[in-house]
């Protein structure tokens, strides 16, 4: 049993609530947790993109001494002077050395890999000897030619043409449908992990998640004790705050 | 090498196909419902009950936050004309000036500044569900007749939908987000679909230029159309000479 | 009157959909699960790979996504570990790094010892260094997490340029790791490319299953408790390594609680629609 | 909103030069095998290496940006100026033991700090990181489970046809999708891959190549002329 986790376990149990607590009504709790994770997240961020500015272009120049990295390091100082009034459009010069990369690469990778690729893996047979790879064949170039029809934005959707368009609506409508579908399935994991780590069950993977392991686990509930009867306090202090007239949940201002 | 030329042949057609869509002024299509949106308007007036449009929490430089904005100047110009009280909620603080602007000027053009009022355009809040949970709050006190949220949408659309659907009477949705276009097509009377929420932006654009950017890229749709017909055709009768040709 | 109460508060909706999770949990209950297709390509591709062939696991997701994708890991890794494979860890998530370091603290890694059967390399940071690997890691990726110099550990020796890998497979939340993955490794060096998906971007990456760009999806926590599965049947281990296989009763609940919702809303919806017309 | 074509200035002119030729180069140099002349591959990886570099430079604009909004926020005393204190705090005690214990360490062999700082300060940072940061972040997105659920009661109707189309799709993937399902019928799994593998691809393939081309003539357009200003 290690102390450290065992706590790691309760604090982890109260910040779960404090998120969940936004289902009730938006209120501190939930506020903290927003602003606590925007500044843990940038501090990781920044300590993560400082360790890589040291190893591209620090290194080649203090470890490796070349020299020539030199120039990219003015050059990327340059992004501050965004920073000052008289020379913030100097920011532009290496900001287009990273704007014109991007597009350059963007340009090759995209036509080949969404347009070349996905054309050529339709180019199936529309007829083959078995009557079921046939039709889902047929589904399959049928539905890709309608869906991007409806998408041919210089014609009206009339006549024969509307007949097209909307029969790849219809697929489209499929495919959001399934979008549907599986965005139930990732929602649902996620609350049925929190549920597995708030009622301390041992199937959560403790280790792997680096929350100690399933012993400190078993303490969870106690946690979940504990934080309703703060929360439970501090609704009956704030129901008291606000005068009888006004509804409780009118809390939720913008 | 050959997909090197196939990208040249795409790009000088959607090219040429923008030239004439400039020279002979062309039109995108009209935008689903949009018709519809003139009739909802008249009635938010008839039942003394506002207008609400959101553009979700995309910055000026989103394209589906600007496509929005297209469509807001439509709104606002109509809301004006059949003096509909409009309301605006704002995530991100330069959409909130530009929305401002936008609103200001189309009283300013019917001559009646003076009924515009400085709370119809608010910001809510930059962090996502503090700004749904804004606009749940609004959509719940003013109860509008007709809910726009069109533009740059992440998960929080769902919740807004959602309200939105018990509150107001007429709900009109549009963003290029597949993953959140699931919800708005449940829960609104008429969604624009991905691209097709730059018609938007060419159908009520005056500047031609801009209506040809949007209208280039159907000479690419309609090659990969004939492309995918031949070669589904020719490998049907065992010829794959296209795909090899492609694949090169 | 309880239809109305559902339609005015939604909070009583969320009470019982915490019932429907917390109950299945609480009874540990485990059902078999079918495997989809995606899933059994994805593991009989990396059980038909050669002896000693290098396999680069990409941790791409954020902390957001870690009940989703993160079991995933775990089941993919103990794979991989359970055979005589060389593996490599990189990121295109800042949370990769510490994701995988949790994962390779979990999992029985046999004799496998770091820095000549496994490592971590880290964060890369933008396309450039992603282009770069498969000419050369160690140029690209100077240091591994605990700060050895990359050039100096034995699997790199034995594997200097990525191109040489066998495999690699993204763990990503939104697509963009995967596209840089079939875009840059695959479009120029034909390095085979897998996914592990969350649910909701899932049927997005089916195009480039169907066209034979992906080995295999693993699609959210149902993937990983197929693949769990998968491996128990092989090598009668690790069940219940990732927490997926316990969670399946509970989803099952939350589906069929979801499908009632949308059946009896729509009920009410159509039988309210039809009073209202017959009072006009 | 229409862009009036304004003449570039001498520098936009400058900039749009750089653009125009990393961008024609890096658009080009995978496509076109050159045997024989300058080795492209290796001129491509000695310019990414120095592109890097530039890049990698720019590690401080976010925090810098983040903490000159929250100093406001405190400095103006604005409603929300005490979460704003904590944020900054967490910002700043993050950045520092993630410099030192994170596997993004500065000096993970003690070569300038010392090891017993390091050692001190390991189980802190990841009390910050596992414990806190990976369970906030964890239990957001569970929210929308109970959104999903409730709006599947009020608010995903079967209005017209199109949303039924939508629905229908989306409860055979649902059931498809509940391993308990197939216990009863193992059709509906069936269903669902089929729904995924073939309408679902087709009607993505539809969206990616219309997306494709979208992005296609966004980028080139670019090349030739960076929108600066508006």
């Amino acid at each position: 049993m290690n102390p450290i986790d065992l706590i790691g376990v309760w604090v982890g149990v109260f910040i779960t609530l404090m998120v969940l607590s936004f289902l009730y009504k938006e209120n501190p709790f939930f506020r903290l947790t927003e602003y606590v994770f925007i500044g843990l997240a940038a501090g990781y961020a920044f300590a993560a993109s400082l360790r890589l500015f040291i190893d591209q272009a620090l290194n080649p120049i203090f470890v490796n001494g070349n020299l020539t990295f030199i120039v990219p390091v003015i050059l990327g100082s340059l992004f501050y002077a965004q920073f000052t009034k008289k020379y913030s459009s100097l920011y532009r010069l290496p900001l287009s050395l990273a704007i014109g990369y991007g597009l350059g690469v963007t340009i090759w990778s995209v036509f080949a890999t969404f347009f070349v690729k996905q054309v050529i893996a339709t180019m199936i047979p529309l007829f083959t000897g078995d009557a079921l790879t046939t039709f889902d064949n047929v589904v399959l170039v049928a539905g890709t030619i309608l869906s991007l029809s409806y998408f041919i934005l210089h014609r009206e959707q009339k006549g024969v043409w509307g007949g097209f368009t909307k029969i790849g609506k219809y697929f489209i409508l499929a495919t959001l449908g399934a979008v549907f579908g599986s965005t139930v399935l990732g929602r649902m994991a996620i609350i049925i992990q929190r549920v597995q780590f708030l009622v301390g069950d041992p199937a959560f993977p403790w280790r792997a998640l680096g929350m100690g392991t399933a012993t400190e686990g078993a303490y969870a509930p106690i946690g979940v004790v504990a934080f309703l009867a703060v929360f439970g306090y501090y609704l009956y202090r704030e129901r008291n705050k606000t005068p009888k007239a006004e509804p409780a949940s009118k809390a939720t201002k913008a | 090498m050959s997909q090197a030329i196939l990208l040249v042949i795409v790009l000088v057609a959607i090219y040429w196909v923008a030239k004439i869509a400039v020279k002979r002024k062309l039109k995108t299509r009209s935008i689903p419902g949009l018709e519809r949106i003139d009739e909802w308007i008249k009635e938010a007036a008839k039942l003394n009950r506002s207008v609400f449009f959101t553009p979700g929490t995309g910055g000026i430089t989103t394209p589906d936050t600007l496509a929005a904005l297209a469509l807001l100047g439509y709104v606002a110009k109509h809301c004006v004309e059949h003096n509909a009280r409009l309301l605006v909620a704002n995530s991100d603080p330069q959409v909130q000036q530009l929305t401002e602007d936008m609103v200001k000027s189309a009283y300013a053009k019917a001559g009646r500044e003076k009924e515009y009022s400085t709370d119809m355009v608010r910001y809510v809040s930059t962090r996502q569900f503090a700004y749904a949970a804004g606009v749940m709050g609004i959509l719940r006190r003013e109860k509008p007749a007709v809910n726009f949220f069109v533009g740059d949408f992440q998960a929080e659309a769902l919740q807004i939908a959602e309200t939105g659907r018990g509150e107001a009477i007429y709900q009109f949705g549009g963003t290029t987000n597949t993953d959140q276009l699931p919800f708005f097509m449940t829960t609104c009377d008429q969604t624009l679909i991905g691209e097709e929420l730059y018609t938007a932006q060419g159908y009520l654009s005056s500047d031609p230029e801009a209506v040809s950017r949007l209208i280039g890229p159907d000479a690419g749709k309609i090659l990969a159309i004939l492309l995918i017909l031949a070669g589904a055709l020719l490998i049907t009768f065992g010829n794959s000479i296209l795909i090899a040709l492609m694949e090169l | 009157m309880a239809a109305s109460s559902l339609r005015s508060d939604p909070r009583l909706v969320y009470l019982i959909l915490l019932l429907v999770v917390t109950v299945p949990v609480l009874t540990h209950a485990v059902i078999s699960v079918p495997i989809t297709p995606t899933t059994r390509a994805l593991y009989d591709f990396i059980q038909n790979l050669p002896p000693n062939s290098l396999v680069v696991e990409s941790f791409d997701y954020a902390t957001s996504v870690v009940p989703e994708l993160h079991p995933q890991a775990i089941v993919v890794t103990q794979h991989i570990f359970l055979r005589p494979l060389k593996v490599l860890f990189v990121a295109q998530d800042p949370n990769g790094p510490p994701l995988a370091d949790a994962v390779l603290d979990t999992i029985n890694k046999g004799n496998k010892s770091y820095g000549v059967d496994y490592a971590n390399l880290g964060y890369i940071p933008n396309t450039a260094t992603l282009i770069g690997m498969p000419s050369n890691i160690a140029q690209f990726l100077p240091l591994d997490t605990r700060g050895n110099p990359t050039a100096s550990l034995p699997i790199i020796k034995e594997f200097p340029a990525a191109k040489d890998a066998a495999l690699v497979i993204t763990f990503d939340d939104d697509g963009s790791a995967l596209y840089s993955y079939l875009q840059y490794w695959q479009g120029s060096f034909n390095i085979a490319v897998a996914v592990g998906a969350t649910a909701t971007v899932a049927p997005g990456f089916m195009p480039f299953y169907s066209s034979g760009q992906l080995v295999g999806i693993l699609i959210s926590i149902r993937g990983a408790a197929e693949y769990e599965s998968l491996l128990n049947q092989q090598y009668n281990c690790c069940l219940g390594i990732s927490g997926a296989s316990s969670a399946m009763v509970a989803l099952s609940a939350s589906h069929l609680l979801i499908v009632a919702m949308v059946v009896f809303g729509n009920a009410a919806y159509f039988i309210s629609r039809r009073t209202s017309k017959r009072e006009k | 909103m229409s862009s009036d074509k304004k003449k570039m200035t001498r520098g936009e002119l400058g900039l749009q030069v750089i653009i125009f030729s990393l961008g024609f180069f890096y658009a080009i140099v995978y496509y076109v095998a050159v045997p024989g002349t300058v080795n492209l591959q290796a001129v491509s990886d000695q310019l990414l290496a120095y592109l890097t570099a530039v890049l990698t430079a720019a590690f401080a604009i976010g925090v810098i940006n983040l903490t000159r909004v929250h100093v406001n926020n405190i400095k103006r005393k604005r409603a929300t100026w005490r979460y704003s204190v904590i944020l900054i705090i967490c910002l700043f005690a993050m950045a520092i033991f993630s410099m030192i214990a994170s596997p993004f360490a500065l000096d993970p062999r003690a070569t300038v700090i010392p090891a017993g700082v390091i050692a001190f300060s390991t189980p802190i940072w990841e009390f910050l990181y596992y414990k806190i940061l990976v369970n906030i972040n964890s239990t957001i997105f569970s929210l929308l489970a109970f959104f999903i659920a409730s709006a599947a009661y009020r608010a995903f109707k079967a209005r017209s046809l199109e949303s039924t189309i939508l629905l229908v799709a989306g409860l055979l993937v649902i059931l498809g999708q509940a391993p308990v399902v197939d216990l009863v019928w193992p059709g509906f799994g069936a269903i669902r891959d089929w729904i995924l593998a073939f309408p679902n691809t087709a009607g993505q393939r539809g969206i990616l190549i219309g997306a494709a081309l979208g992005i296609l003539v966004f980028s080139v357009r670019r090349l030739f002329r960076y929108p600066w200003g508006d």
